[in-house]
């Protein structure tokens, strides 16, 4: 079973080199740690920065300069700041080459619900619907079970969808899984130490998988 | 130029009656207008409708005239931070119209740019495409949103000209440029007041016509939510 | 009679303390010399810029600074800059209070005809339709007949209209009109030395007037 | 940050080929990519559909595109000043399409920002309107424009850094900014060529992300339709 950082650190290697990227809160923040070397992103956050540095020592934080979490970051060389309606352009454009974002329920159709459980979670949806709405390539990060050790990966999402059909890629504690267009949850790649069969009963919706699936590789 | 400028925060709001739609620049606590806000809770006006991203927390930002029972409804993106807002729509004290943040933004811009609706894809398929007209383009279903526009914008610069022209800062831009252009009074208060023809005319994030009434700000708090720190 | 000049002139009386002003090209570009004193009033170009200045001195000259006419012009201190989207969001969204723009045609419906004529001249309605569509506030500065002697001011224009129910005053070198609700070009003033008799003659449209009408003043 | 230099004028415009559809950025003869239309010249692609609020005039700008037979069709809001450009319309010799201005510079927005469709008072009850959708919204008649995009848009800036961001100059800003998200692939030429880092974020017009290409042009003549001068 991996823990967080190695979700992220799985979910780096997915990045190319030149890619924009937009890192939602969670598990797809701890991504920016592991990016690999030779690799360079930039990383956009929705609230009208491009060009994402590390945190800020004590000595250079702006209270001016915070990423979508409302965390303070810096800004690399390069950067470029911009109001919130030309961020969302940018993202519902189609110009971020790929989105990571967490989840609570994802549906073997692609389907992802993340931002409200009724009469318990009055949070509201964010940037979270433009984004999965806009992006062509879509990674989840997330649990593959919750804390009452029902899965997430359902036939149907049970909670409020956030978007339909727009989930590329998931990556969780347990396995690399990607949604084929027929529906389901193909098999990539199981966590070092996992078996298909503990995979298999950890996901209600369709599996899929043929021969020998490979162990993840960091 | 014009000259736009008025002597303080409470000569800013005058006019703003109870019921009034306001729209508040700021991303969280990242930009907001904390002097105007100030002077509301003073004046203690009620049965407001807000637009802006988020509801402040619990004691900072808008969070402060929520706890002050002025705001009768919400429009917003994301309200997590604000435990009273929570109790406040659970109890149904408080109206709350969520919306996707760049559904948000664009619409605002919407507003400010004579634009009635434009289609976007955020939200298709789910609750918030309720009641609303989708429509195929290109093989991929889209929503119809509205404009949106307010009696006032109340927005926070980093630098302004007496003409009312505006220059935002960092990521405390976010949303004021396009509520600066969506309401019939747009209040724009500034960390540091410059006469006309002080601030680069190419580098104007906000051009005066849009700014009715300008004022220089004080006693900026500039409340960090999450001061995260790099060791190194 | 008036000239062009006084046209001008005269309409410069409609500018109010603190009027944002698109002034289009040909006779309303001439208003800008006639601004009375103790009126403050800012111009917008529509190809980016607020606070036009006059045109600059031999020396000044920057290629990148030009106005709708495509002179070259300057700014004044607070003008801003921005991009063509930006400037008709400025005037679709209704800011501009004032719009002053030349016709070939206004019917007594206020409709108005200035871009086209079929076979012959294929310019381009540039930002004439947006402005238009857009403005509360239309002057139109034109001359009351053509060349050939016939009226511009009709029951219905014969050439293809630039926009529909907008036009809301006119000034010609006889008169100053107004475009009433239910259709009808109500005469306001007369310039000096033309009768009421004359201008009846020159517009083909319904003339409306009641007693005397008032001489312009300047 | 991303590096996005390139050589030259004709580095930059590698594979744009014949039938091609361009964005050209410039009001009249203002801000037009002077280098990589005298590299479009040298290359001789033909067939092209070019989007651009004018046409250049006879002798400069697109209009020298024109007079080499290279362009098939034309998008633009006016065409005023080139006597070759209506000579091949009333010939038959290129299609045109003309716009009102704001609805060019919206539509092209619009292609950038994954907005298919959007409502515009402009040219409803005009020719304009003719096989597009009326609607009312608030009283008022709309028409229903959607979004154009292209092959490639060449934008000239002023200043530009590595990573492709760019900073315009006055009004030779106009139609450039958004020009340069609504293409697969944007081509920058600039005045002046710095490393990332060098332009303040702040002031930035187009961000890196949209600008695939970038290189110093030079030569630059700016030539002026206009030259009008005050006596004094």
């Amino acid at each position: 079973m991996l823990d967080k950082h190695q979700i992220a650190k799985r979910i780096a290697r997915e990045l190319k080199d030149g890619m924009y990227v937009n890192l939602g809160i969670g598990i797809p923040t701890l991504v920016a740690n592991y990016i690999p070397e030779g690799i360079e992103v930039v990383l956009q956050s929705e609230n009208g920065l491009l060009g994402i540095g590390p945190f800020p020592t004590e000595g250079a934080v702006d209270a001016d300069l915070i990423n979508a979490g409302k965390q303070t970051v810096t800004m690399l060389p390069g950067a470029s700041l911009f109001s919130s309606a030309d961020s969302f352009a940018m993202i519902r454009g189609g110009h971020i080459d790929l989105t990571i974002l967490g989840a609570m329920e994802v549906s073997e159709e692609g389907d992802i619900a993340n931002w409200k459980i009724p009469d318990k979670m009055v949070k509201g949806m964010g940037g979270a619907m433009d984004l999965v709405a806009s992006a062509e390539n879509i990674i989840v990060a997330m649990q593959h079970v919750n804390k009452e050790g029902k899965s997430k990966l359902l036939k149907r999402c049970t909670l409020p969808v956030t978007g339909v059909r727009c989930v590329k890629k998931i990556v969780t504690e347990m396995a690399v899984l990607e949604i084929i267009p027929e529906g389901g949850f193909k098999l990539l790649e199981k966590a070092p130490g996992v078996t298909v069969e503990e995979i298999r009963r950890s996901t209600e919706g369709k599996l899929i998988f043929e021969g020998e699936v490979p162990e993840m590789q960091f | 130029m014009i000259n736009k400028v008025v002597a303080s925060a409470d000569a800013a709001i005058a006019g703003i009656e109870d019921g009034a739609v306001l729209m508040l620049g700021g991303f969280g606590l990242c930009g907001i207008p904390e002097n105007c806000i100030a002077a509301l809770l003073r004046k203690g006006v009620k049965n407001l409708t807000c637009i802006s991203n988020n509801a402040g927390v619990d004691d900072y930002g808008i969070g402060l005239m929520l706890q002050k029972g002025q705001v009768k409804k919400m429009i917003a993106s994301y309200v997590g931070e604000n435990k009273e807002f929570e109790r406040q729509l659970l109890s149904g004290e408080l109206e709350v119209e969520l919306l996707p943040q760049g559904t948000l933004a664009e619409r605002i811009r919407a507003g400010g740019a004579g634009i009635p609706a434009f289609f976007t894809p955020a939200g298709v398929g789910t609750e918030v495409a309720e009641g609303k007209e989708v429509r195929a383009f290109h093989g991929k279903e889209y929503l119809m949103e509205s404009w949106l526009k307010a009696d006032y914008a109340i927005v926070k610069a980093w630098k302004g000209d007496t003409a009312g022209n505006l220059i935002f800062r960092g990521t405390a831009r976010n949303f004021s440029p396009m509520m600066a252009t969506a309401a019939k009074i747009t209040i724009a208060e500034v960390e540091e007041l410059v006469p006309a023809g002080t601030l680069d005319p190419n580098e104007i994030h906000t051009p005066g016509i849009y700014v009715k009434r300008i004022f220089q700000g004080s006693g900026y708090e500039k409340r960090i939510e999450q001061r995260t720190i790099s060791k190194n």
